[in-house]
């Protein structure tokens, strides 16, 4: 059986909810946004695929520039993410996601 | 002046809220200033009602004076207003009332700024109900009238008044949040929110949105619950109770005929067939109302608050006489609606005025207080006669106006049996105003109140005004019937 | 190419770089916020300059600067005017970042426009992006214990929303073959959404990715922890224009890509999903003591009644009549609630600055000593209610209007039936403020912009009761322009 | 003397209105210093109203079929309803005129003494103006609606009135007990107005009349629209079970007793009937109803007067066994004249003469017995015969007319009373069959009437001084007559009550020769006068013939009998009264009426029963629905919140939650 | 055929990886296999032509995020409390096992027209044109470098000590 698009797909699914779970799960929220940027890369991975196999005679160029921007923003989201994990950690002195509840209810 | 030239509702209706703008935007008024710039605006408006009075057409059934400005031409909302035989009482009812309310007010000290503006913006807000001719200006009218509600009850009442201000906000939001889904479909429906085109739109070929019944029984809920109907009452004692007094002449005596006003002019005129269809069952709503409002009423042990739950009681003849659906009991029940509103109101006024003197309102600690108030008593005893329908009072001629036409209606199967269970609560009012009065004012009098004065000269001033009206109605009561009449011999009945 | 229609962007850009690097050289940091405010109202005046023209398409049509988006600039550098004079009174608490603040502020009002004006997925995305990442800055910008946790509760969620709305974008790509949004209306396949899981998937995704910004039930959870740690200022202009960002993009991407025959399944959807966040946001702010947070789960119900505008954008035979639309409802009540909500926090800015606590029961007798703050949070939180004689009881009317015409009736009476509930914990407030007993006598001070922004506000909120036909006519234009798949 | 023009009919009782209004607006609140004016400008109106009540007879008499035809006027327009006002003066509303003018006239001068000195002067006054003017009112009606408005404002004013001395427990709990009692008979009124007026489309009292005779209504309407009329007559003519009323309403003063007990309230119920007789005369159920109730009251109300121990009591029960007579003759008659064949307007209007004339002596004598008590209360300070005794030597005048009232009301020939009463019994025997049963009630009654009247004169009046008000019994604001000083009346008190003599002892005389009859439109001869002529022939001698002789040998008897246990005392009263103590506790004890009904069914069954069940389903069910609803709400609001976390992890599972569920409710849903 | 092998090696690698990530104990390790899992997602993008995204994922994420990463746990000094997991693993299991059903169930429902696809690699001046083109994304780009700029910002503001 030949790899088609349907294997990067599924791939990228098991990725994704693997990320998913990982960002709900892990208390340690740098561990949480390294999940998120699994979860992104999932995705990456989806639109590669499409733009590979979408169209018989040419690629869909957009999918790969999509990827391209989607990693600009997750590098952003990264800078920014852990600059809010600093801030939080200074004030706190934890990074603990199920210790960060000081707004509730 | 010409006669179409006048156009005098505009100013009825916002007179009030300038006079409440100018309270309480001029700096550095004093109490007596703001009380006598109340008096003088709300007595301006009820002069001005009055003068409407006089000039209105006796012989034309459509509206008067009206007026009509485009306003959100988008979905055709006008700002139409006019008056007919129906609301031209219930204008005059609320100018006085509110006239009378700022006069009942004298004695308050407490943010006198704040307390006018709100007394004369809910008049306002009442008189614009009365007058709209255009159901989006009719449902702001109606909501508007919330707010100052909620704050002269929770701020200047008495006993749970948090509680029962927020009890009142709600039921009259949830019933506004009924009306306002009704008008929706009613415009889905028909395209128009003018009722007097409304009044004429022949439903069957149109296409509603939702069935037509469900549309009138939206609209419907909002009017019961202001009348109020069993079993959507109990914001009512609570409201009344808990609130200072003017504001419970004004709620008992203007405020909750919008809900009969509403069912009138909107259930019955727009949908009389769907109203026939249903009359039989607000018919018994009305009559349970008229006797357990009746049979709670005897067993209430606070003054003001039993005569808050005659209230319910004697608005179930309000919703009788509509829903009998003869031109005698829609009548009766436009009577009813103006009589109890001065009856009532005059009633509150006295349980006020029982309250300043003795700061008791517990019926059993009362008592004798006849010879130390003798005016009071009087007022008291006239009050309470007219509400139980004792000739030559406007109560008498309301109720049994009410009574001839729904006992001769012939719109409702069993008519006449419910007619006689609701008149049976004659007896029954009869039963808990003369108890109340013998308890409160007859036998011994007691010494603890020797000292508690009678009523002063602005306070006789406002109790015989409304007496004077009592009588005039109940003597004389062409003074409305001839303005009711040519408009109920244009309503299309079934 | 025409260039110019994007000045607006390039202003506000520009602007925001001049207004950081000028922070480096300048003392007086009033001048930042002139400048800013400057740029905002140059954007303002641009925007309507353009408001008629035929020939705005750009970069192929990947942007469209039509009286959408042109409506959402305005409203958007309005919001964006009023918070910045707001923050007058509020900025000495981010000590040496003004300059910062101002900046990113007007970024994401780049951002915003950009999401009301792009017309394909990889900007939308970015856009979107560029929006988000300064809001989780400003919301942490405080650096306090409260404002951190904000921020890194939004940010995480917000990469988590973004992470779906990604993945929903990628299989609506895959689907289609397309980015651009017309594109992808005529790619898309026929058939009701059930019958295409992979389609109800993707766009699935999209509501969640777009319904965590416009707080809808069930990616609202992060609202009140939000709005309660952000700095005041900023949960003002989140509470505003980020939900008015969120509505121009899902109007802009559903209504010009999902037009077809899905139109009215994710009708549908938003029709449950507004229901169920009216009434959530409702029942739980009765319970709510923190002002902020009260405001935020009020601003989840009020993200349902706008949802209210979503679920009446379907085809219906007898309706064609664009003013019965439900989007322009939406629009209607978007500008009226943005000016009510924008009222309702400046004012509580002015007087938490004084009192120091966001607690409801602090705002006793507030009325007393600032009476027109008092006055003017009472006529906001009126007409949040919905109540005459506000702009937001009209704005109420008029969407509700449109959902009936729309055979919503039920959705209309869950609508109604929620504002009487909302009366409940609106009015507490008002009660409080104006006849609780005093704790000090000291009067409020607040800053003439401060009281400027509040007037303009309130005066909005009067006006647009009394003369609503011209927004009217906007919001109906703006409609028009992103429902031509929809209306004729 | 030409006849009464339209307006000065209507003044008959306006005036009396007005000078109510007059005292009450001007002299009471402004010139109270001067309330003798409100007696004088009293008196002045009944008087006035006197004189045009006789001119009104005068013109009756002149009139063809005794009637004054006068026009309605139109008064209200409701659509196509019109309600008209109008009067209607025949020979029924002529005599009622004149004996409501009359007795008023008599006890508004009594008054004059009795109520000297009171700080309520002008109240009383106004009151008692309005009460005659109400009752004149009444009396002149033309319509249903005008006569049930000035039946209620009867009622308003014996509450005025009987409460008069509001600050007595007593005086309070008896005017709300009368205005309740009689309203309860009202809404019988009300529910027949509504019924004709829904059956016939007016109110018009001649036109229903007409209606009524020519069978345009049902035979079963009729039934029904005559026992809802009768119901008002029985709460306002106090006939059993409504007669609890009547007792209490002593607590009032003394003339304002007479005035209810004679020609006002009371007479009303009977007035009611007559005046609407056509309707009744249809129906001989209601009928038999009428008479039956009126026999049954009758002795009913007698056999508690026989052991009442207040003067005032003993003549209130008197009071409601004579309004039963009234009642049997009305209903008696009319079952005569019903199964002598044919039923024109005319002969219905006739047969009323039987129990209106029993109305108009009873009222002389009445009004005459009752300000004679009031004048022993004068002199004594009380009411309790117990405490009285022997005063003939201290009150002669007074004496001598009440001893003339109690003849006449025993029936002793040839006094008023008499002759009316035995017309009664005789209508009573001629209706035959099962029906006699009525009469022989009358026939007792008519005994133990002689009975206790003659057992109140010796127990007052004769034997030796008990010692007046020493036992406090009305407490020591007793109407302010506190001092005893055991005087004769003023002059003021004494010529009312001689003048009522003079017509207690005469006017039975009117019929003697059937005039009244006549008067009436009848063609009957009265039974005396068969008698008269039976004597002489006795082939047409009847048995019916015989009853006047025989009623006038039980009054003797019976007054022999009163003679031998209080005053020549050969009976012990103590021994009779242990000998019967049963019967004594349950006449004594009013049958527990009072009891049954304050008690039992409005404390305990309607109060404490139905209406707090009402107040509990309110408080619990329909209000505590409200309240659940909204503390569900609320209480739904803090569990929800609860999901609010705080940990943005649990948020994010929620997300994705959110859109599985979504996905899910789109498949479930299609 | 070696692309087979290559996917197959490269899919497995990026879950375990992946799974990895979350189930370390100790952080470092934790970051440690993200950048293997970086490297093997740039290798998948390999097996789809996408070499240029390939090259950015390795320069973006291994050396900008990553490092990144890495910083922040030693910013956070939270590595001694190792990597735990939170009280959501049940639910959050469920979800995610639902979630990945669903996805995948609709993946393969769906009808894929262009199954095979091509083999052509991706010319980066093919990229790039597109981006940089007026008919392109240009302005997209301009908005991603004012997003940058906003980040920049924002991590400096929120970083940097008063």
């Amino acid at each position: 059986m030949s790899i088609g698009l349907e294997h990067y797909l599924v791939l990228s699914a098991i990725l994704f909810c693997i990320g998913l779970y990982g960002a709900v799960v892990k208390r340690n929220t740098v561990v949480v946004l390294m999940c998120i940027e699994i979860m992104l890369n999932a995705v990456n991975i989806t639109l590669v695929a499409f733009s590979r196999y979408l169209v018989p005679e040419s690629v869909v160029l957009e999918g790969q520039i999509f990827v391209i921007f989607v990693m600009v923003v997750a590098a952003a989201e990264a800078a920014v993410g852990l600059a809010l994990i600093v801030s939080v950690y200074r004030n706190r002195r934890t990074v603990d996601a199920s210790e960060i509840d000081l707004m509730k209810g | 002046m010409e006669f179409s030239d006048f156009h005098p509702l505009s100013l009825i209706i916002f007179l009030p809220v300038v006079g409440a703008l100018l309270i309480a935007i001029v700096p550095g008024l004093d109490s007596v200033a703001i009380k006598r710039f109340a008096a003088f605006f709300t007595f301006v408006s009820f002069a001005l009602s009055l003068a409407t009075f006089g000039l209105f057409d006796r012989s034309e059934s459509g509206f008067q004076f009206a007026e009509m400005v485009s306003w959100i031409p988008q979905i055709s909302v006008n700002y139409h207003i006019g008056v007919d035989g129906l609301s031209l009482p219930l204008v005059i009812l609320t100018t006085l009332l509110g006239f009378l309310a700022v006069l009942l007010s004298w004695k308050v000290t407490l943010r006198p700024k704040e307390y006018f503006a709100w007394l004369l913006i809910l008049e306002s807000s009442i008189l614009g109900v009365f007058c709209s001719l255009d159901l989006l200006l009719f449902f702001i009218f109606w909501e508007v009238e919330v707010i100052p509600m909620y704050f002269l009850i929770s701020v200047w009442g008495g006993g749970r008044r948090a509680y029962s201000a927020m009890k009142y906000v709600i039921y009259t939001m949830f019933g506004g949040a009924m009306m306002l889904a009704g008008i929706l479909t009613l415009y889905a429906t028909a395209g128009t929110f003018d009722v007097t085109i409304l009044a004429q739109t022949d439903f069957g070929g149109l296409v509603a949105v939702i069935p037509l019944a469900a549309t009138f029984w939206l609209l419907l809920t909002a009017f019961a619950i202001k009348l109020p109907v069993f079993p959507l009452h109990t914001w009512l004692p609570d409201a009344h109770t808990d609130a200072p007094t003017a504001v419970s002449v004004m709620l008992a005596g203007s405020l909750l005929k919008m809900g009969g006003y509403g069912m009138i002019r909107i259930c019955v005129t727009i949908f009389p067939d769907i109203a026939r269809d249903y009359a039989h069952i607000l018919v018994i709503l009305a009559v349970i109302g008229v006797l357990y409002g009746a049979a709670i009423t005897i067993r209430q042990t606070d003054l003001k608050r039993l005569i808050a739950y005659s209230s319910v009681s004697h608005m179930g003849y309000v919703l009788l006489g509509i829903f009998a659906l003869s031109e005698l009991s829609i009548t009766g029940a436009a009577l009813q609606m103006f009589s109890h509103g001065i009856v009532t109101g005059l009633l509150f006024a006295m349980v006020g005025l029982v309250y300043d003197k003795t700061h008791v309102r517990s019926i059993p600690e009362l008592g004798g207080l006849a010879r130390q108030m003798p005016i009071i008593a009087l007022v008291f005893s006239i009050a309470g006669l007219a509400s139980l329908g004792l000739p030559g009072t406007s109560g008498f001629v309301a109720e049994f106006t009410v009574f001839v036409g729904s006992f001769t209606s012939t719109t409702v199967a069993g008519i006449k049996i419910y007619t006689l269970l609701g008149a049976l609560a004659i007896v029954v009012t009869a039963g808990y105003i003369l108890w109340m009065l013998e308890r409160v004012f007859y036998r011994e009098p007691k010494s603890k109140y020797d000292g508690v004065g009678d009523a002063d000269n602005l306070e006789k001033f406002y109790i015989f005004t409304l007496v004077v009206v009592i009588m005039l109605v109940g003597i004389y009561p062409r003074i409305l019937t001839d303005v009711i009449d040519v408009w109920v011999t244009g309503m299309p009945l079934p | 190419m025409n260039y110019y229609l994007l000045t607006p962007e390039m202003c506000l850009a520009g602007a925001a770089i001049a207004v950081i690097l000028l922070d480096l050289v300048i003392a007086r940091k009033g001048i930042l916020r002139f400048v800013s405010i400057a740029a905002l109202a140059a954007c303002i005046v641009v925007s309507i300059a353009l408001w008629s023209r035929q020939d705005n398409d750009l970069f192929n049509g990947m942007i469209k600067v039509d009286q959408f988006a042109i409506f959402f600039k305005v409203l958007l550098s309005g919001v964006a005017i009023l918070v910045l004079l707001a923050s007058k009174d509020y900025v000495s608490k981010f000590s040496h970042f003004e300059g910062e603040y101002y900046g990113l502020i007007l970024l994401s009002v780049v951002g915003m426009m950009l999401m009301a004006a792009s017309r394909d997925l990889i900007t939308i995305y970015v856009s979107l992006e560029l929006t988000s990442i300064s809001l989780y800055a400003l919301v942490g910008f405080l650096k306090d214990p409260k404002s951190s946790e904000a921020g890194l509760k939004y940010l995480l969620l917000g990469a988590v929303a973004s992470g779906v709305l990604l993945y929903g974008m990628a299989l609506i790509f895959g689907i289609t073959g397309e980015t651009g949004l017309a594109e992808i209306a005529s790619a898309l396949p026929a058939g009701r959404i059930w019958e295409n899981p992979l389609l109800l998937l993707g766009l699935i995704f999209l509501i969640g990715g777009f319904g965590f910004k416009i707080a809808s039930v069930p990616f609202q959870m992060w609202v009140p922890d939000v709005y309660e740690g952000a700095p005041t200022t900023v949960t003002a202009y989140l509470s505003v224009a980020s939900k008015a960002a969120g509505f121009a993009v899902i109007l802009r991407v559903f209504l010009e890509a999902f037009g077809g025959d899905v139109l009215p399944d994710w009708t549908m959807i938003f029709a449950v999903l507004g229901a169920i966040s009216m009434t959530l946001g409702n029942v739980i702010a009765i319970s709510q003591t923190n002002i902020k947070r009260m405001l935020g789960y009020s601003s989840i119900a009020q993200a349902g009644y706008l949802m209210v505008g979503l679920a009446a954008a379907t085809r219906v035979a007898e309706v064609d009549d664009p003013v019965l639309f439900g989007p322009t409802g939406l629009i209607f009540f978007l500008g009226c609630y943005a000016l009510a909500n924008l009222g309702a926090f400046i004012a509580i800015i002015a007087i938490t600055n004084k009192i120091k606590s966001d607690s409801i029961d602090d705002f006793a007798g507030m009325g007393s000593h600032a009476p027109l703050i008092s006055l003017a949070l009472t006529l906001c939180l009126i007409s949040l209610t919905g109540i005459p004689p506000t702009a937001g009881f009209l704005a109420k009317f008029y969407l509700f209007n449109t959902a009936v015409h729309h055979d919503l009736v039920w959705l209309v009476i869950i609508g109604v039936i929620n504002s009487a509930i909302s009366a409940y914990y609106y009015l507490r407030v008002v009660k409080v403020t104006w006849f609780g007993t005093p704790a000090s006598t000291e009067s409020v001070p607040s800053s003439l912009a401060l009281r400027t922004a509040l007037a303009v506000a309130c005066l909005g909120v009067l006006v647009l009761f009394f003369y609503p036909s011209p927004l009217l006519d906007v919001a109906r234009d703006a409609a028009q322009a992103v429902a031509g798949m929809v209306l004729p | 003397m030409a006849d009464i023009p339209e307006f000065a009919v209507w003044l008959i009782f306006l005036i009396p209105v007005f000078s109510a209004a007059l005292i009450a607006v001007v002299i009471r609140p402004f010139f109270n210093n001067k309330a003798q004016f409100a007696g004088y400008i009293t008196i002045t109106s009944i008087g006035v109203s006197l004189l045009l009540s006789l001119w009104t007879l005068y013109s009756v008499l002149g009139s063809p079929h005794h009637e004054l035809e006068f026009h309605a006027h139109q008064w209200v327009v409701i659509g196509s309803t019109q309600v008209s006002l109008g009067i209607m003066v025949d020979s029924l509303t002529a005599t009622m005129l004149l004996v409501v003018s009359l007795c008023s006239l008599m006890v508004q001068i009594y008054s004059q003494g009795y109520m000297h000195g009171d700080p309520g002067y002008a109240r009383y006054y106004a009151a008692m103006s309005l009460f005659t003017g109400s009752m004149l009112g009444l009396v002149l009606a033309g319509n249903l609606i005008q006569l049930y408005v000035f039946w209620e404002l009867v009622g308003l004013c014996s509450y005025l009135l009987i409460g008069f001395w509001f600050h007595r427990p007593s005086a309070a709990a008896a005017a709300k007990k009368a205005f309740l009692v009689t309203r309860l008979g009202d809404f019988g009124l009300l529910a027949a107005i509504l019924y004709l007026y829904f059956k016939t489309g007016t109110v018009d009292i001649g036109e229903l009349h007409y209606l009524a005779v020519t069978g345009a209504i049902a035979a079963s309407a009729l039934t029904l629209a005559a026992i809802g009329i009768f119901a008002g007559a029985v709460g306002k003519s106090a006939q059993f079970p409504l007669h609890v009323w009547l007792p209490d309403a002593m607590e009032g003063p003394t003339p304002v007793s007479a005035l209810i007990h004679s020609a006002t309230m009371v007479s009303a119920g009977v007035f009611l009937v007559a005046r609407m007789f056509p309707i009744f005369i249809g129906s001989e159920t209601a009928l038999t109803v009428v008479a039956s109730i009126g026999a049954f009251t009758a002795i009913f109300a007698a056999s508690m007067a026989l052991v009442a121990t207040d003067i005032k009591r003993v003549l209130a029960y008197c009071t409601i066994s004579q309004l039963g007579y009234m009642m049997l003759g009305l209903g008696a008659a009319g079952l005569v004249a019903v199964e002598e064949g044919h039923v024109t307007l005319e002969l219905a209007k006739a047969v009323t003469a039987v129990g209106i004339f029993h109305l108009v002596t009873h009222a002389f004598a009445k009004a005459m017995l009752f300000l004679g008590s009031g004048s022993v209360n004068h002199a004594t300070g009380t009411f309790d015969m117990r405490l009285m005794g022997g005063l003939r030597k201290h009150l002669p005048w007074t004496y001598l007319t009440f001893l003339i009232g109690s003849v006449c009301m025993a029936g002793v020939w040839p006094l008023a009373c008499f002759w009316s009463k035995d017309e009664i019994l005789v209508k009573a025997f001629e209706m035959g069959d099962a029906r006699m049963i009525l009469f022989y009630l009358g026939m007792i009654t008519a005994f133990m009437t002689a009975f206790y009247m003659f057992r109140a004169v010796f127990l007052t009046f004769h034997g030796a001084y008990r010692g007046g008000a020493h036992g406090e019994a009305h407490g020591k604001n007793d109407h302010g007559h506190g001092e005893v000083h055991l005087h004769e009346s003023p002059k003021v008190m004494l010529i009312p009550l001689l003048l009522l003599m003079v017509l207690a002892i005469t006017a039975g005389l009117a019929n003697v020769t059937g005039w009244f009859d006549r008067f009436f439109g009848g063609h009957h001869v009265y039974a005396w006068s068969h008698l008269h002529e039976a004597l002489w022939n006795p082939e047409v001698l009847r048995h019916s013939h015989y009853i006047p002789l025989i009623s006038f040998v039980v009054a003797l008897l019976a007054i022999d009998l009163a003679s031998a246990i209080y005053n020549s005392r050969w009976i012990s009263a103590e021994a009779i009264g242990r000998m019967f103590r049963s019967f004594y506790k349950v006449f004594y004890r009013k049958y527990w009426f009072d009891e049954l009904y304050e008690q039992v069914i409005i404390v305990r069954v309607l109060v404490n029963g139905v209406f707090r069940i009402c107040q509990v389903f309110d408080t619990y069910v329909v209000d505590g629905l409200v309240n659940g609803v909204a503390g569900g709400t609320m209480l739904a609001g803090r569990v929800i919140r609860k999901a609010e976390t705080g940990r943005l992890q649990t948020y994010a599972l929620v997300m994705f939650l959110g859109i599985l569920i979504i996905i899910g409710l789109v498949y479930w849903i299609t | 055929m070696s692309l087979t092998v290559a996917f197959w090696i490269l899919a497995v690698m990026s879950v375990g990886t992946a799974l990895a990530v979350i189930f370390a104990r100790d952080i470092f390790h934790a970051a440690l296999f993200l950048i293997v899992c970086f490297f093997a997602v740039a290798g998948i993008y390999v097996t789809l032509n996408a070499d240029f995204l390939a090259a950015i994922q390795v320069l973006v994420y291994i050396g900008a995020v990553s490092v990144l990463l890495i910083f922040g746990i030693m910013l956070t000094r939270e590595a001694k409390r190792g990597s735990p997991a939170g009280k959501l693993r049940i639910p959050a299991l469920i979800v995610a096992f639902v979630l990945l059903g669903v996805m995948i169930g609709s993946i393969l429902s769906f009808d894929w027209q262009p199954a095979a696809g091509m083999d052509e690699m991706v010319r980066t001046q093919d990229i790039a044109g597109l981006i940089f083109s007026e008919n392109g994304y240009v302005l997209t780009f301009e908005i991603a470098g004012l997003m940058l700029l906003a980040a920049i910002i924002g991590a400096i503001v929120l970083v940097r000590k008063e």
